[in-house]
Order: C-alpha cells, then structure tokens, then sequence
C-alpha cells in the first residue's frame, strides 16, 4: 500500500500546475454560456494542445496523443480540482462516441467526426430509451427501414439531454424486425437537422428540462452513416454503455459534497442551537462520512486495479449502486437538517444555496433510477459479482 | 367495540374523492401550481360549497361540530387529490378555540373569517424568526405561515408558546418545492391581538394530526399509481409488477401505510375523546406518517422508473407536498422529542 | 368509530373477573412444569368448564359450546393480561388439529381426539415442513406407501416443536408420487410411539432445542388415520395454516415488550446517564412506539372486520411481516441500549431478565423466517392485497 | 500509488486462511465454544507457532515491526475463521507501548509476557464499572475485559483514560452470546501498575480498526456461506439464488461489505502512516462496519432460511460474534461521537 506519487508524477503534476496557472487567465467564466460559446471553445483547443484534454487520442483525429496513464488523468483531474479552473468539456460526443468512432468507426467517420467533437464545433445527442425500452433497452422500436442507399427512420426516443443544441445524434434504430430482438438493431449517425426530427424538451421533477424527447417522422438519412455493420448496433452500444458506467459515482465529488454538508450544519442554527450539535443530525452526519470514506477507499482500490489492467470485480460493480445513493443520503440529510428552510425552492429569501439541496435530492433520485435503475444494479452485481445465476426463462403465455 | 369510519364518515370521504375527482384532476392542480388564480379560486369555492369551514365548529356556534377524525377523513382526501385547501387552517383554529371562540366560532363557520397558521416557531425557529407579545401587541416574524394568503385573520404562535388571533399582517410568500400550497413569511409590527389563549400542547397536535392524514392520503395516492404502473408498464416481454423487485417494493409501502391509517384514526378518535394517550399518539403518528410518506415518495417513484422522474406524470406534486408536511409543524425528529416530553420521559433537570 | 364496550360485555367482563378472582388460588405456578402436569390439566379443565377456554367448541366435543364472539374472547384475554394469571393451554393440537377436525375429520376421529386435546391429556405435534420442503412445502417427500389397511411410512420431517411430549402426529405425507405435487398429498392422524419413528431435538440458534427432527423407517400406520381423504391432504393443510397465521404479531404482545423496554430505559445507566436520556436511543424508541400504536390500531381495525365477518384484506396480510419485524427491532434496541451488558446470555452477574432480551432477539429472527419467510410474506402481500400478478412459469430447463 | 495488499501481506492472509482451515474447521469451533479446553490450547499453540505475537513489535525488541494494516489482515482472516486469539489484545498494547515499551515488547515478542485489554471503561461505564489509580495502585473493576483469562498482564484503562500495565488480577467469566472468546470482569485490589501512559487516542483507535477487521472477516464469511446456499438450495423446482429477491440480499450484502474492506486498508494505512485522518478513518471504520456487519449477520441468516436458525450449519456463530463485536470497546453510536471529537466538531462548551 503507497498512496503516494512517485517523483515522475510528482514532476507531471508540476508541469500540469505550471500550464494552468500560465493559461488560467483563458478561462471561461459562468458567463461564457452555451456549448459552442468561443471562449469555451479556445480553452478547449488550448487544454488539447497541452495533453490536458483529449489526451489519449491519436493526433490523426485532433488528439494529444498520448499513451494512456491513469495516474496522470487523475493527476489532472485533481489539479483542475486544485485550482477550481473549468476542465475539459464534456459531453456524450466526447464520452461515448469518439471512443465507439475509434473502435469501431470507418476511416471516413473518423475523419469526419472525432476531430470537430473533440473541439466543441460538433455537439451529439444520444438515441437509445423509448418510451417502451428503458431498462428493457433492446425492446426498442423505433424502425429504420431501407430504401436505396436510405433509411427511412420513424419513431420516438427519450431521456436524450442535448438534444436541442446537438448537430448530430447516435442513435439505435430497428433495422431489421423480424429478427431476435438483440439482433436487429443498428447504431446510426445523421444530422439532427434532417427533415421530421421534432424535439420536445422533457420537464422533470426537479423543475428543469434536463432531458427531452425526440420524434422521428420519415426522417431519411444515408445508410453510411451505420457504424460497424448493419444490424450489430447492440455490440456497438454496449461498447458505449461500458464508457458512460464510468462516470456515475465519483466519490471525489461525493466527499466534496459532504464537506459542504458540515460547513452548513456548522453554520446553521435551530432555536439557537448549531445544526451539528443536535446528536440525531450529527450521528446521521458522520455515518455518511464513514460511507464517504469507504466509497473513496474503494476508488483507490478500483484505480489501483485499472493501472494494473485488472478488473475490479466486485468494488467496480457496486459504485453506481452505493454511490448514487450516498449522494442521494446526503442530500436528504441536508434537507432535514434545514427543517422548514429545507424545503424552500427556485427563489426567495430564506432559500440555501440557491435550492441546490433540494435540486440534488430529487436529481440524484434520477440517476439512481437511470441508466440503470437500482434493481437492475442488484441484478448486475449478484450475477456478474456473485455468481448468482440470471433470471430464469419464462413459459410462453 | 367498532374501530371503523362510521357510515357517515365513509359517505363524507366518498363524496369528497368524488368533489374532487372533478374538480381538482391532474390538470387543474398543475394550473394551480403555476399560480392560475382563477383555477385555485374555482377549487377554493368548489370546497367552500361543501361547508366544509364549520365541520369542526360546534353546532351552537354554527358548525357541524364533528370531531378531528371527521377532520382527518376531509384532510386525507384533500392530501390524496393534493389540492389546496384552508381546511387545515380552519380546523386546527376551531380547536384552538374549543373553550373560548364564541366571539370568532360563527364568522369562521359562515367564511367570513378566514384563518391562516402561523405555528412553525412552536417547533423551530430558524433565521431570526420568533414572534413576542408585549401589551397586547405583537411583533416580529413567522416562516412558512399555512394558508396565510387570502386569510383575515392569522392564528399565531409566540415564543412562549400563547396563541394570538390576529388580523393578517404583510406577508411575502415562500416558494418551497410543494406547489399545491403557498406559505407565508409574516411579518409582525405590534399588531393588535385580538385573542390570546393559553398554551396548549393539543393545538399543536391537532396540527400534526391533520398534517399526518394529509401525507396518508397523498402516500395512498402515490402507491395507487405505483401499483397500477407496475400491472401495465411491460419490459421484458412481461409487466414489471410480475419481477419480485418491483413486487416487493410495491408490498412494503402496502405494509407501512396500512397500519399507519389506524394509527391516524385511532390518534384523532383518542383525542377527540379525551382519551389520556391522545396526544402522544397524534404526535407520533405526525412522526411516523412522516417517515412512511418518504419511503412510499421515494418507492413509487422508482416503481415509475423515468417516468416517475418526469413532469409527464405529474407523480412529483404528490412527492413534493409529502415533502413539504414532513418538516410542516415540526420534523419527524421533533415530534418523537415532544411525544417523550410528553410522557414525563425528559430529565426534569 | 367506538372504542367503548356495551353494558353486556361489561356484565361479561365482571363476570370473567369474578371467576378467575374465586379461582386463583388454583391456577399453576411456575414450578408446575411438563405439558401435563396435573395442576395445568385441573385449570385447564376448570378454564373450560366455565367458558375460559375451548369456547366455541361444541360441548359434545368436551369443549363449553358457546357462539363465536370476537369481543368476548378479547375480554378474557385482557383479563387474563390484567389479572397475570396462566391462560388456558396453547398448542398445536389446540390451535391447529381441532379446528381442522372439526371442519373436516370422522365423526370417529373427533370423537377420539377432540376432547382429550382440550383438556391437555393429548399432545399433538406437527408434522409438515422437511428439509427439502420449507417455503416450498408442497415439494414434501415422505413417502406412505399402501399396504393393505396401512401405510407404510418412510422419510423425515423439521420443525416439528413438542415432538419429544407428542402422543399422536398429524403429518403430510406423499400417497401418490406421481400426481402433480399438490394433489398427492394426505393429511394422517398417527401415534408417536409407533416402531419405527426417531425424534431427534433441533437445536437452533438460541442455544435450545424448541424444536425437532423426526425420522421415520418403515413406519406402519392404519389408513383411518386419514383426514378427509386420500390425496386431499394439501386443502386439509390449508385451512389449518390460516389458524396458524392468527397466532403470530399479537400486538398487545408487543406492546407488553415495548413497555418493558421503557422500563429498562428509565432504570439503567451508562456513565452515569440514563438510557433513555440519551437522545439517539430516545428517538428510536420514540420510533418504535409510533409504530407499535399502528399496529395496535390495525389490529382494533382486524377485529372489528371480524367482528363484521369481512376481510380485513391488507390490514389482515400485513400483520405478520411487520409484527414479527417490530419485535425484533424492539429486541435489537433493548440490546444497544444495554451496550456492552446487552451481549450477556444465559448465566452470570451483570445479566438482564434472564438474557431474555438476546433470546427474543434471536428466536424472532426465526420467527422473520418461519411460517413463510420475509420474502413469501411479501408476496403475498402484493399478489392477494394489491393484485399484482404471481410468479410467471418458468420454461421447462 | 497502489492502493491494494502487498505480495507479502496476501501471503500472510493466504498462508492463515489456510493453517485456519485445517486448524480451526467448524466442528473445532464447536469444541472452542463448549470449553473443550484441549480444542483451544492446540489452536492457541498452532496459532502462536505463526509468530504472530511480534506482528507489531518493532525489529529492535525482537519482532516483525509490522504495521495495522498487516494486525487488521491476520484479524480479518481471524474473523472469517472466528477463531479465538490473543492477537488482537497483543497487537493492541504492541500499539500502546510503541512509544515506551522497552522494558515488556520482548516478552510480548517471545510470547512469555500474555497480554488482554481491560479497555471498556473508556467508552462506556455501566454497573458500577471503572477504574482509578492513586500512587501506582490500581482499583475497581472493568467488564468485558479480552483475552484476560491465561493472560499476565492487562493493558487497564483508568476514568481518566490513562492505560497501565498490571499483574493479571482475579478474573471472572462473562458469558456472552459469542462463545468463540471468552470475556472477563476484573476486579482490582490496589493491584501494582508496572507501566502507565498517557491518554492516546491511538491506543482505542487501533483496538477499534481490528473489531472492525474481525467484523470484516466474519461477515465475509456469512456472505460466502449465503451466497454459496443460494446457489445450491432448490425450492419451487429452482435454485433459490434464481428468485430475485433472494439474489437482492445477496447483492445488497455484497454492496455493503465489499467498499468496508477498502475502508478498514485505509484506516490502518492511514494509522501507520501518521496520516491526519487516520484515527476518525480507524474511529468511523468500527462504526460502519459494525453495522455492516449487524445488516449482513440478520441477512445471510434470512438467506439460509430456517437452515440459518438452527444449529446445524453453525451459522448462528459467526452472528454471535459479529453481535459482540458491534459492542466491543464502543458501540457505532459512540464511535460516531468520538470520530465528532476528533475532528473538533463538539461545542467546546
């Protein structure tokens, strides 16, 4: 056991230090808004050009190039966290499809593709959820059908965040109908500016439009744009599921939030008396920050195995499961611990933190119904962790 | 030996889900939610027809004179339906003013009066608030005032625990996540009590109770639709309510709510006949609907899945008002501290 | 809504009181130990003979004859709470046999075992669940094979409480194997003390035997033990297992320990502290009686559904689920306020009542488990009281 | 950076796991837990030949100079065998004379000075428990003491939290539920104290990290045991492991216990490496795994079905022992205060 770095990091971390403190002054502020904003899209270029960003992606498609290290990525990671300065963008483009592009892509696609998504210049969105397929993902129905060098697309997708700034959506469509349903799918490419896309913003609970809701109605689009073959788009997705797992559950950002959770119960008070002086509320606090500690231990243990090209195993299988709902936990208690002011929202003048406790609570309830609700989670890791075996075959009805 | 609503009971609530199956769908609520005066003036009048301001008024000053689990039926419909109402104000004022409220009683069973609450400060003060009286007058501010808006008169509470009537005040609203209602910061400047009662922990928990039969009706709500989404909604070639998953969630807020319904009953029953236990059972039961109520909030809507998450389906005004009753009059942790006060559990020292 | 009782149950309550005040001097002690102990037989007899016990039973049967009366039985049994004294026996046959014979059995067969299982010169025990067969029950194996006028029984059973005392069985047995597994089941009546049966004590988890293992080797039974008949053992069964349900979640049990728990709280200490002014404990008390009142109030809401000869539908399913949970739980907080103290059992100075606390703790752990588990309540509760669908078939493997 | 065991310290687990399961099967438990007395001194006797006793004894006084992380990997596989040793009271005052103990890590090093804790009293004083020390002489009695019986010497904590190092006085046994350890109540007559120290945090920390890493251990165990019944008892014509609900527990156990593991190698590392955190990470580790382990112990039990009820699997040991460990040297509730305290977050009022 070695937590630390060893001095060819420590010198890296200098290096990546160096660069952000010489460039911070190009950084975008709260008021460079939008996804193309210049700004945004200068400091991209700029963190590019300087392995900070699109790091490990081969120069041929706009990357840095460099070999991939996980000490160094987290090294990164934790000096944009360091400095407070705006990381590299990120976004479903960036995260899922370039990786799928570089996998999997025709050279044309890559060419045309990775570099423009890497800069900032060309936004995606994701088509998978329908309204019928959600956990059931390869349910899906919505229906391309063959025409000439086209498909002619017609259907719904849901839960597609971006949808309205996107040039471009991947998307799964239904390719060929009378196969087994795992296996007439394809992963597509088209312009979201095709004639019949119609999107409608999807208000949820938190009050946002966080998501929306995208309809297809003849909508024709050239056949290049599948990736890898027709009808194997569920290979191609689950490359890209793979790549958005990783994100949920930072317990980084988790431990981050409980330290903002003690600064407010030591800064509140009820009846005079500090919030983290009432035992039942500071015995919730500190069984949260031993949950904290043990969700970050088990990262390190996690990072531990990447470097080593192992898996994970069961540390890996439970993070969106423990660490969605750790989130969640602590959100609930800081909602409790502000008693009537908890509940305050949007606007007003006894409102903390700008409602973000409240936003978090029920967002957080999202993500632990999303990509993957809790059961489906517990199923994950009692078949793949455990052993246990999966779930039986029905009858026919 | 009969623990049952009466016929007549059973007749009121009937009738009210119908009132309100009506008059306040889905649609009308969220017309409310996003401040449609007229919808909520419309549902407001609607309810008024019902003569529902003097239920709990005695008969000679007017009312109905019916007890607080008559008031819990109403309340319980209200909260299932999620629709506005003073209802709870106009209650819990009769109660406050059981032995004293001849010169108010007949204008709040007529709606000439209409009360708000202003009670928060009796279970936390938070950011200054706290009302004082000095010679009649009183000062100083109170959060999350309940039906406050459109009131002519605010029951309120001082730091010494006395309840005030007093005309409304300047108000400014508070937006808190529960749409369906609006509370109220009230600020006093030595207006004039016109009524002073003594201390009384039963007001408080008449409060509570009917707050707790408000969460019972909109948990019963929200495990409805999670029921019947589970039996429609198919993935997997199969309807999710046939995964022992889902099932299972479906029978736990089952197994927590329906023993928390007698609770409600029995606790109203106990207090409105003077039974010694009353009071800690309507304090507990303020408590216990509260932890219930946010389980089923949080298990009906994984139950939905995304939808459950969406505005589609409208399932987070009813997460949302829970929400809101949890903290309303005191958190569940407050509750359980007054239930032991008042037991003679607390160190004397 | 009336929680008050008429003037003639008053009268009948004073009557009840009246009876056990004259009799007390009567009633067993505890050092008047065995299920038959001559002084427990005479109480049990002088219970019945003044309408105390067995009374519903026809008086043909040796029982007092009296009409089914919800809130009379309720009254003898507060008088027995307020009075302490021994209530009348409890036990399988009682609970379990005689309704089932009553409904179902020979006139010979009631004639013979009724009255001598009332009075407590009969021990029954039961002889169900198998080690391959307990959730599942109906997957039982014991085989009896026709022999002439007999059976000839081979196999084991689990579970079985009293059967060191028993007299007689009444047991499940397999009469035709190749039936569908629910309709080769028989229901049959048969002496303990037939060659060939082995009881051996369980011993569980508490450190005591409460129950047993029964094994039986070529044992040769007649066939007029049979209940109803042959193969029709599985509805026999059935309407035994709803008088077993009954017994288990008796609130004002619960509530009994719930007080005592109280107790404890106000007298112990912990550095100088008492228990029950420390506020973390305080509160999960406070929560447990909040719930306790609920399932106080279901339960006045059950009877009076019986009392109206409805169901109490979900009120009734989910009494044993949450009845058996909240003694736990009622247990678990006895043994962390103790701390340190709360580990003790069985012998020693600083043990409280007797290490009552951790044997509850325990055997209502068992409780959770048996009688149909955790897992099988729930489904219950979900298929007959919300209508959700049963476990589909599986495809045959 | 490498966050994982070392080559060495899985060879230490592996080569223990291993000798426990030849020397310390189930059937040899039993024997332990009935006062076989043979069965206990031939695993004592197998289990000091590993020279376990100088694990954190430093090289200079004849031991291995290991850190908690390497005690918390022997204790974790100690749990999982539920095997008694000594090793946690040796470890523990190894701990507490790390800065001072010249004069007795030798003999605890060579095996000839046998150390237990009488350490209760500075988490909890109930019955009349607790110890004071006036010119060297130690009196009063301490409860719950571990490893006492065939020790030499106690490692005693006194009101005032200073430890001393005395005789072993006259003991007796509490019976406790767990029947894998015996523990002792102690009464001290004005014994001689031989060594004192001063108040150090460390000292209860360290103790506290190898509950935890024996919590570990044994809730591993039941999680194993469940998971290997699940996949192996049929019911309904399938495995149960199939049912989903069944496949729930297990993954929820799971969930639970597999981030605690990294947990309890953080705290020890942090310990040993003198890190800030390390004594609120050792603190919070006991806590979270005490419940962890409370959650597992009820959960493998229900998995087992009635099977875990009985004796005859023997599951009911490793729940008793999980079951004492919660309370041991603090309950989670008292943890959690401590690690409040450490972090100066009490009123210091």
């Amino acid at each position: 056991m070695d937590l630390s770095f060893s001095p060819e990091y420590e010198a890296f971390r200098k290096e990546v230090a160096g660069i952000l403190a010489a460039n911070a002054h190009l950084a975008p502020t709260p008021d460079d808004r939008g996804m193309k904003n210049p700004t945004r899209q200068a400091w991209q270029k700029l963190l590019i050009e300087n392995g900070l960003a699109a790091r490990t992606i081969p120069t041929e498609y706009g990357g840095y190039g460099a070999e991939p290290d996980i000490l160094k990525s987290r090294i990164i990671a934790e000096e944009f966290a360091r400095t407070g300065l705006p990381r590299a963008m990120s976004n479903q483009g960036i995260s899922m499809l370039v990786p799928t592009l570089l996998e999997l892509g025709t050279p044309e696609q890559k060419a045309a593709y990775i570099r423009p998504t890497l800069y900032g210049e060309m936004i995606w969105c994701q088509g998978y959820s329908e309204p019928g397929a959600g956990s059931d993902l390869a349910a899906l129905r919505t229906a391309a059908v063959s025409d000439g060098d086209d498909y002619i697309i017609n259907g719904s997708k849901i839960w597609t965040s971006t949808a309205r700034q996107a040039d471009m959506i991947f998307c799964l469509v239904r390719t060929d109908p009378d196969a087994k349903k795992h296996h007439g799918i394809s992963y597509i490419l088209f312009p979201m500016d095709t004639p019949g896309i119609e999107v409608r913003p999807l208000v949820d609970m938190t009050g946002a439009a966080n998501f929306n809701e995208v309809f297809f109605t003849d909508v024709r689009v050239p056949k290049s744009g599948i990736v890898f073959a027709e009808n194997k788009g569920w290979q191609v997705a689950n490359a890209t599921l793979t790549h958005e797992r990783g994100m949920l559950g930072d317990p980084n950002a988790t431990k981050a939030r409980l330290v903002e959770l003690v600064e407010l119960m030591k800064r509140e008070t009820v009846n005079g008396e500090r919030l983290i002086d009432n035992p039942l509320l500071r015995d919730r606090l500190l069984k949260l920050q031993g949950e904290v500690y043990a969700m970050q231990a088990n990262g390190l243990r996690i990072t531990t195995h990447s470097l080593k090209k192992e898996s994970a195993g069961l540390a890996g299988l439970v993070v969106k499961l423990m660490g969605c709902e750790l989130n969640h936990e602590i959100a609930r208690l800081a909602i409790d611990a502000l008693g009537e002011l908890g509940v305050m929202y949007e606007e007003g003048g006894h409102l903390r933190a700008n409602g973000a406790w409240q936003a978090r609570y029920m967002y957080d309830l999202g993500l632990i119904i999303g990509g993957g609700t809790a059961q489906i989670q517990k199923n994950i890791i009692a078949e793949r962790g455990l052993g246990l075996p999966r779930e039986p075959k029905l009858a026919k009805a | 030996m009969e623990f049952a609503l009466s016929e007549d009971q059973r007749m009121l609530q009937d009738s009210l889900n119908g009132f309100l199956k009506d008059a306040a769908p889905l649609d009308t609520i969220r017309k409310i939610a996003t401040v449609d005066e007229a919808a909520g003036a419309a549902l407001a009048s609607g309810l008024d027809g019902l003569g529902l301001a003097g239920l709990h008024v005695p008969e000679a000053q007017g009312g109905l004179g019916l007890g607080l689990l008559d008031a819990c039926v109403v309340q319980e419909a209200l909260g299932n339906a999620i629709a506005p109402s003073r209802f709870l104000a106009t209650t819990v004022t009769a109660h406050a003013m059981r032995h004293a409220g001849e010169d108010f009683l007949p204008g709040i069973a007529s709606g000439d009066i209409r009360m708000g609450l202003a009670l928060t400060e009796l279970s936390s003060r938070r950011d200054g608030a706290g009302v004082t009286m000095q010679k009649d007058k009183v000062s100083g501010k109170s959060l999350l005032a309940v039906s406050a808006v459109g009131s002519t008169h605010l029951l309120a509470a001082d730091v010494d625990g006395r309840l005030h009537v007093v005309e409304t005040p300047g108000l400014s609203v508070m937006q808190t996540i529960d749409r369906t209602r609006i509370f109220s910061e009230v600020q006093y400047d030595g207006d004039t009590s016109a009524m002073a009662l003594t201390p009384d922990d039963e007001v408080l928990a008449a409060a509570r109770l009917l707050v707790a039969a408000d969460t019972l009706g909109a948990a019963q709500a929200m495990l409805d639709k999670a029921v019947a989404y589970a039996a429609e909604r198919q993935q997997f070639g199969r309807v999710i309510g046939s995964f022992q998953a889902v099932k299972h969630m479906c029978a736990e807020m089952a197994a927590r709510l329906e023993p928390s319904r007698a609770l409600v009953w029995h606790a109203a029953h106990a207090v409105d006949t003077g039974e010694p236990e009353g009071l800690v059972m309507a304090t507990l039961a303020k408590a216990h609907l509260a932890e219930a109520g946010t389980f089923i909030a949080r298990t009906a809507t994984e139950v939905h899945g995304g939808m459950g998450f969406t505005d589609l389906v409208g399932l987070h005004y009813w997460f949302k008002r829970i929400g809101v009753n949890r903290q309303l009059f005191g958190s569940p942790e407050q509750c359980r501290l007054d239930a032991a006060r008042l037991q003679g559990w607390l160190q004397t020292a």
